[in-house]
């Protein structure tokens, strides 16, 4: 009968097939051997009048919300380096290719960026999930990305720049600042994932060596946005502050349950570390007037390099859009790596990634400078208070740029933590 | 003569305090051809559902083959029931439609294939699925898909189906529901066919007392629940008790019975579900 | 003691709102058998009609007030045009009406976020909904919550009274009962249909103004609520709008314990396992119309 | 219950000349496939391209088991992501301890475990994972388990279909809200990711890679045939029959719950392969491949395509994904709204798929005469 006739047939397909590729597997390296490294890498195109570089953020999905306006603050730098003259004399070009919210998606879209559009280096992505799925892509390739978001630390990829704070850069001075006002009963909230659980530990550690109280700890699902049980618990703690790493669409919920309940800023002030200008916005001063949030860089951080920020992104995107810590960090990552390729004199990855450390940017935040050896950034940290205008004044900052400490070495209280 | 045939003690089904079967006792025996009519409402599908496990019933129903002893069939799952040899048609004919007359024939014939048949091919035609073709004169349409076959049809490869199971008990409910004249004659001596090896056990529900007076070996009168009268086709027309059941609904029902006063046989039968059957 | 009472309150809240946002699904799954995973983005537009409203009227009381009706029409609309164009071509097909009701929940996502912009939008809630009353020491209800309780029991009433005594109602349990009947017996049951869709739609209007009161506005606002509120229905029962109710209160309570005892992810696994438990018991869930058409 | 799925297929009518050309079809049309897959594709494609490919490849294998359940047997299957996912894990856990067992330190942990973790030992039920043969068999057995069990509990007590998709549906929102929170031992929302390794062999090199991608095309082919064999066997007779009124199976003396559950257990094998095989080709897995959203996007593909047809499922799953990677970034929105159109179209007024667009048109044409002849028949 047809069937088995059929059958057979397939066997012997697949039996042919399997031998193809055993025999294929023969020729490839086995692991530690060494010898595919030579064979991975890939080369920017550099030769033509452009040099192509890509644009990797979630234009689609739960993360568009957020990534969209760092692409504007990207593609505002491309723009206004190519009116200054370009870099080393050619244009750029940026290819944008979303990553949809999705992190398979993100590293199938790095690796079209480098094998297909061949780009010079790349910017982008948002969540840490998101950087931890590209970053084998650029490693294998040995290609470079300029990450704009503060993250969890304890990473220090050869290939990835991380422009936006590490721990010490934001919890840390954050946790300083709770202390010398006297708020050392802490509640926890946040996100189920990376960031949260990892600031969680640091700051778990902090207030141990720093006779503070964790008075309770809890994480709700990304995207959850039922609090009442959380607040309840909240308000049942007798914390003097909440340290909140909630994310996205959880703020709003959180937000609204924490004033329904008869919390407000001054019986139990909020301490966001992911709270911006344009959460601000969508969440409604109405519920975050008056708390706290810890960053880098605000819509209202004095000096002229912020002013012509602020104005020309406003120019292109409209008056009313706000500009946040993480957009500043995306459009300096393009000023940065310009400095590193000029100061190089190439292209070439290893000599840019040579050139990287000392490069100084008078970036909106301040003063910025890149550290070499971690290939992060020195920043100053910033404690905002939510106006009922819904901009963030600064109410104190570190005085200077910090030096990034990914993995929290010159700090004794956090020895164990990895 | 329990463990021979179908012996109901007792039958009890009710719906949220409305008692449909109400404590029935019934013997049906091997080779016998048993009508079951009665008004609607009276319990004869309810009566057939309980049998096959459909609804939740109390008291006794066994079922005895030749081969052992009846075994009691209320608490069973209807799978395991019609594994015992019971099979049953609806009112509505209900096959495969999607599939041919010969693959509908074949699933029926095959409850107990095993693993490894079950995932190969059907190779020819099985000899009983062969021999039901015959019986119910589907051979020619048997690579048609059973969806297309017209209403009488399909009800033959209901009957079919049940002949290849090796079915004990048929329980057909109205299979000429619907039919016309040729197809009830065809249905008639199909079913007189079916039941004339020994070891069958025939109970068919019918609405239609020409069908019923023409192939009926025995009758039982269903009204409320309850069993009314039983005997032969004449016995039953010759009970009063009959009679007045079904004058006493004639009377309702003048208007659509005007020759109300004749024998239940007479009376045109208004059945709803027959004429919804025929679009 | 007092967490116990806490939580109940607490749970009490959830379920309010569980309720509310399952209370439209009760026609349209419930009676009519339709999975309608748009349902969410109905609420969505409940929401947003919030927002407009309240760029052109200032007095956030005023406007959550005038939403409410306004939220009914618009979402109902919404249902009863999805009702006409889709939706009746597929009442043999519930599985098939599932996959392409969340094709349109796709397309009615992308739209509010090509007019309203990816970012959620904010609305002002009245003063007097953003304070709580305290009930004991310890223990206070949230005003927003009690409004929305509220609002879930009086549209329980409102539909109960319209179901029982209206015209229209009676014919709504008609054809649900019997299609074949209702319709012999010279019940339009298209119109019908169109009309339980429109009441079931808008009332996930209304379920949208009063979200806007306690979580984010936005494209996704609506898919966050869905699957918690059709597993409401699948465990009250078809067909009965006690067993929603019942439903709601006894989820947002098993939660909100569970979640103070354990972790809000572990709390929404263990809920989850419990309602297919509960299933195994009671298939058909907790009541149910029992008919004989098994066949 | 009658049917609740839409008719979608009429098995081919057997008449002597079709079945020649059956005979005649099948194979052929299994063979050029086999030449496309394992010759032409490798050959004609950049090494990046060719990786794409195998992630293709790895959504047709779900959708050849959503063709088998859903098509077939009328289970809309919307919790694959379940399997998918079970399958992902089983084989990137191993991965992961293979590349810290590389390292040579005695007792390493995997990388994430050292960042996230409580820096203690191994969990107990990550050691087994170890044993290559355990993982490997695990792909695919403990998606069918976790099936089993779920099937069984459903199936047994007929609860309506409606409630079976809502049910899987909430069951992949539960496991993915797991996932993401045991973050010290499974990753949490990143996932289990950077895989040295493939069973000794670097996926760093594009030989191995391209080694990989022949694996997953030689899984797809043989689950195509396997799912060719079941849709022709008795069994695949059985499963339309059950689809077309369980009903009436039951009074046959089957029980139904047993013929939709080998489906069900059978597509979900086919899904844990797919994941299994996705992770060392995408070298990724996580929580978002397994919530609501990818669970229905598992079946979009076989909608669009055409569930009753093997061909048109895995063609359609293969299609939609590549429509997805080449539309989303040039048209973002865009994308959005045809997505959302497919649904409408494909499952709303084309049931059958693509692949039924040419049978539709046959039937339209031939419907005068088929009315004729079986009004004779009467």
């Amino acid at each position: 009968m047809s069937g088995l006739s059929f059958s057979r047939r397939g066997l012997l397909a697949a039996a042919s097939a399997v031998g193809a590729s055993a025999a294929l597997s023969a020729c490839g390296a086995k692991t530690g051997s060494g010898t595919s490294s030579d064979a991975a890498g890939a080369t920017a195109d550099t030769s033509g009048s452009t040099v192509k570089i890509g644009l990797l953020n979630s234009l689609s999905g739960t993360m568009a919300i957020s990534e969209v306006t760092v692409h504007n603050a990207l593609l505002l730098a491309v723009k206004e380096i190519n009116a200054a003259g370009g870099v080393l004399g050619k244009k750029l070009k940026a290819v944008s290719q979303d990553g949809a919210s999705d992190w398979p998606t993100f590293a199938e879209k790095a690796e079209s960026l480098i094998k297909e559009d061949k780009v010079a280096a790349t910017f982008g992505c948002w969540t840490s999930a998101s950087r931890k799925a590209v970053k084998p892509v650029f490693e294998k390739y040995k290609s470079l990305l300029f990450y704009p978001v503060q993250y969890e630390g304890l990473e220090q990829s050869p290939y990835i720049f991380y422009i936006g704070a590490t721990t010490n850069q934001q919890i840390v001075p954050a946790l300083d600042y709770l202390k010398k006002q006297g708020l050392t009963r802490l509640y926890l909230v946040g996100s189920d994932y990376v960031f949260p659980r990892t600031a969680n530990k640091i700051i778990k550690a902090y207030a141990k060596a720093n006779g503070m109280t964790v008075v309770g700890e809890d994480y709700a699902p990304l995207g959850s946005t039922e609090f009442s049980t959380i607040v309840n618990e909240v308000k049942g703690s007798g914390a003097d502050a909440v340290f909140n790493t909630l994310n996205g669409d959880s703020n709003v919920a959180f937000f609204k349950e924490y004033k329904s309940a008869g919390l407000t800023a001054k019986s139990m002030p909020v301490l966001s570390v992911s709270i911006a200008e344009e959460e601000v916005k969508s969440i409604g001063t109405q519920y975050l007037e008056g708390q706290l949030t810890a960053w880098n860089y605000y819509e209202t951080t004095p000096g002229a390099a912020n002013e012509k920020f602020v104005k020309a992104y406003q120019a292109e995107y409209g008056a009313t859009k706000p500009t946040s810590d993480p957009m500043e960090a995306a459009y300096i990552s393009v000023y940065l790596w310009k400095a590193m390729v000029e100061k190089a004199g190439s292209f070439d990855v290893a000599k840019v990634k040579a050139a990287a450390d000392g490069i100084t940017f008078d970036a909106p935040e301040g003063k910025v400078t890149v550290d070499g050896a971690t290939q992060h950034v020195y920043k100053t940290a910033r404690i905002g208070k939510i106006g009922s205008d819904g901009l963030i004044t600064e109410v104190w900052n570190s005085g200077k740029p910090i030096k990034p400490d990914p993995y929290l070495k010159g700090y004794d209280w956090a020895s164990g933590l990895s | 003569m329990i463990g021979e045939g179908l012996t109901i003690r007792g039958l009890r089904v009710s719906f949220d305090g409305y008692t449909a079967v109400d404590g029935v006792d019934l013997d049906v025996h091997p080779g016998d051809l048993r009508f079951l009519i009665g008004p609607n409402g009276a319990g004869k599908t309810t009566l057939v559902d309980a049998v096959t496990g459909l609804v939740k019933a109390t008291g006794s129903v066994r079922f005895g083959t030749d081969e052992g002893d009846g075994t009691e069939l209320i608490g069973k799952p209807v799978h395991k029931i019609a594994r015992l040899g019971i099979g049953r048609t609806f009112q509505t004919a209900t096959v495969f439609e999607e599939l041919t007359v010969l693959q509908n024939l074949d699933i029926a014939a095959g409850a107990g294939r095993g693993p490894l048949t079950m995932l190969r091919r059907r190779k020819g035609v099985p000899d009983a699925v062969a021999k039901a073709l015959e019986t119910t004169g589907l051979t020619e349409l048997r690579d048609r898909p059973a969806g297309v076959l017209a209403h009488g049809q399909k009800q033959w490869l209901e009957i079919g189906m049940l002949l290849v199971q090796d079915v004990r008990l048929l329980l057909l409910d109205e299979p000429v529901a619907g039919m016309s004249h040729e197809e009830r004659e065809a249905t008639g001596e199909l079913l007189q066919r079916v039941s004339e090896d020994s070891r069958r056990t025939v109970v068919v529900i019918e609405h239609d007392m020409d069908f019923m007076r023409a192939f009926a070996r025995s009758v039982t009168v269903l009204h409320a629940g309850k069993v009314l009268s039983e005997g032969t086709v004449a016995e039953v027309q010759a009970d009063p008790k009959v009679q007045e059941v079904y004058l006493g609904r004639a009377r309702d029902e003048e208007s659509t019975a005007p020759a109300a006063a004749g024998p239940p046989g007479e009376k045109p039968t208004p059945t709803p579900t027959a004429s919804a059957q025929e679009a | 003691m007092t967490v116990i009472l806490n939580q109940s309150f607490t749970g009490i809240s959830i379920g309010a709102v569980l309720l509310l946002i399952a209370l439209g699904l009760t026609l349209t799954f419930g009676q009519m058998g339709v999975i309608n995973m748009a349902h969410g983005e109905f609420i969505m537009a409940g929401a947003y009609t919030t927002y407009v409203l309240q760029e052109s009227i200032s007095s956030a009381g005023v406007s959550l007030l005038v939403a409410l009706p306004v939220a009914f029409l618009v979402a109902g609309a919404m249902g009863a045009l999805l009702e006409w164009l889709l939706i009746r071509r597929l009442y043999t097909r519930p599985l098939d009406t599932l996959l392409v009701t969340w094709g349109v929940s796709l397309m009615l996502q992308q739209l509010a976020r090509d007019i309203f912009g990816a970012p959620n939008v904010q609305t002002r809630a009245p003063d007097i909904l953003t304070g709580n009353i305290a009930v004991a020491d310890g223990i206070s209800l949230a005003n927003s919550r009690l409004f929305i309780l509220g609002l879930a029991l009086l549209s329980v009433l409102a539909l109960t009274l319209v179901l029982r005594f209206t015209p229209l109602g009676r014919r709504i349990r008609a054809v649900v009962q019997n299609r074949d009947l209702a319709e012999v017996s010279g019940i339009a049951t298209g119109t019908v249909d169109r009309m339980t869709f429109f009441i079931g739609s808008g009332l996930a209007g209304v379920a949208g103004v009063a979200i806007t009161l306690v979580g984010p506005i936005g494209p996704t606002t609506g898919t966050n609520y869905i699957v918690d509120a059709f597993l409401v229905v699948v465990v009250g029962g078809i067909g009965q709008l006690k067993g929603s109710v019942i439903t709601a209160f006894v989820l947002g309570v098993l939660q909100s314990v569970l979640e103070y005892s354990t972790t809000v992810s572990v709390a929404k696994v263990i809920v989850l396992v419990a309602i297919v438990a509960f299933l195994q018991w009671r298939p058909q869930g907790l009541y149910t119309l029992r008919t004989r058409s098994l066949a | 219950m009658t049917t609740t799925s839409a008719p979608t297929t009429t098995p081919a009518p057997e008449t002597a000349s079709e079945r020649a050309f059956d005979r005649f079809r099948v194979p052929g049309g299994f063979a050029l496939g086999a030449v496309l897959l394992l010759a032409v594709a490798p050959l004609a494609l950049s090494d990046f391209r060719l990786a794409l490919l195998a992630k293709y490849l790895c959504w047709a294998m779900v959708a050849v088991g959503v063709s088998l359940a859903w098509g077939r047997g009328g289970l809309l299957v919307l919790g694959q992501g379940v399997f998918f996912g079970l399958g992902g894990y089983a084989m990137a856990m191993h991965l992961k301890l293979a590349d810290a067992a590389d390292t040579g330190v005695p007792g390493a942990l995997p990388d994430f475990m050292q960042l996230y973790g409580t820096g203690e030992a191994l969990p107990w039920w990550w050691a087994p994972f170890a044993n290559p043969v355990f993982a490997l068999a695990a792909t695919v057995l403990l998606p069918m388990a976790v099936a089993a069990l779920l099937g069984f509990f459903v199936f047994r007590r007929r609860v309506r279909s409606a409630y079976f998709a809502i049910l899987s549906q909430a069951l992949a929102a539960a496991l993915a809200i797991w996932l993401v929170g045991q973050q010290a031992t499974t990753g949490g929302t990143n996932g289990l990711t950077d895989f040295q390794g493939f069973f000794g062999y670097d996926l760093d090199d594009p030989a191995n890679q391209r080694t990989v991608y022949f694996i997953i095309a030689v899984s797809l082919l043989l689950l195509m045939a396997a799912a060719r064999q079941l849709f022709v066997s008795r069994y695949g007779e059985l499963l339309v029959a059950v689809r077309n009124s369980e009903e009436r199976v039951r009074f046959l003396g089957y029980n139904p719950a047993n013929v939709k559950l080998v489906a069900y257990v059978v597509a979900a094998g086919m899904a844990g392969l797919a994941g299994a095989l996705f992770v060392p080709a995408v070298g990724i897995i996580s929580p978002a491949l397994i919530g609501v959203v990818p669970s229905i996007g598992f079946v979009i593909g076989a909608a669009v395509g055409g569930r009753g047809s093997l061909v048109g499922a895995v063609l359609g799953a293969i299609a939609v994904a590549w429509a997805q990677s080449t539309l989303s970034d040039a048209f973002p929105a865009a994308w959005t709204y045809l997505q959302g159109l497919l649904f409408v179209l494909a499952v709303g007024f084309l049931p059958g798929g693509l692949a039924s667009l040419g049978a539709v048109v046959r039937r339209n044409r031939s419907r005068t005469r088929t009315g004729t002849r079986s009004g004779e028949a009467a």
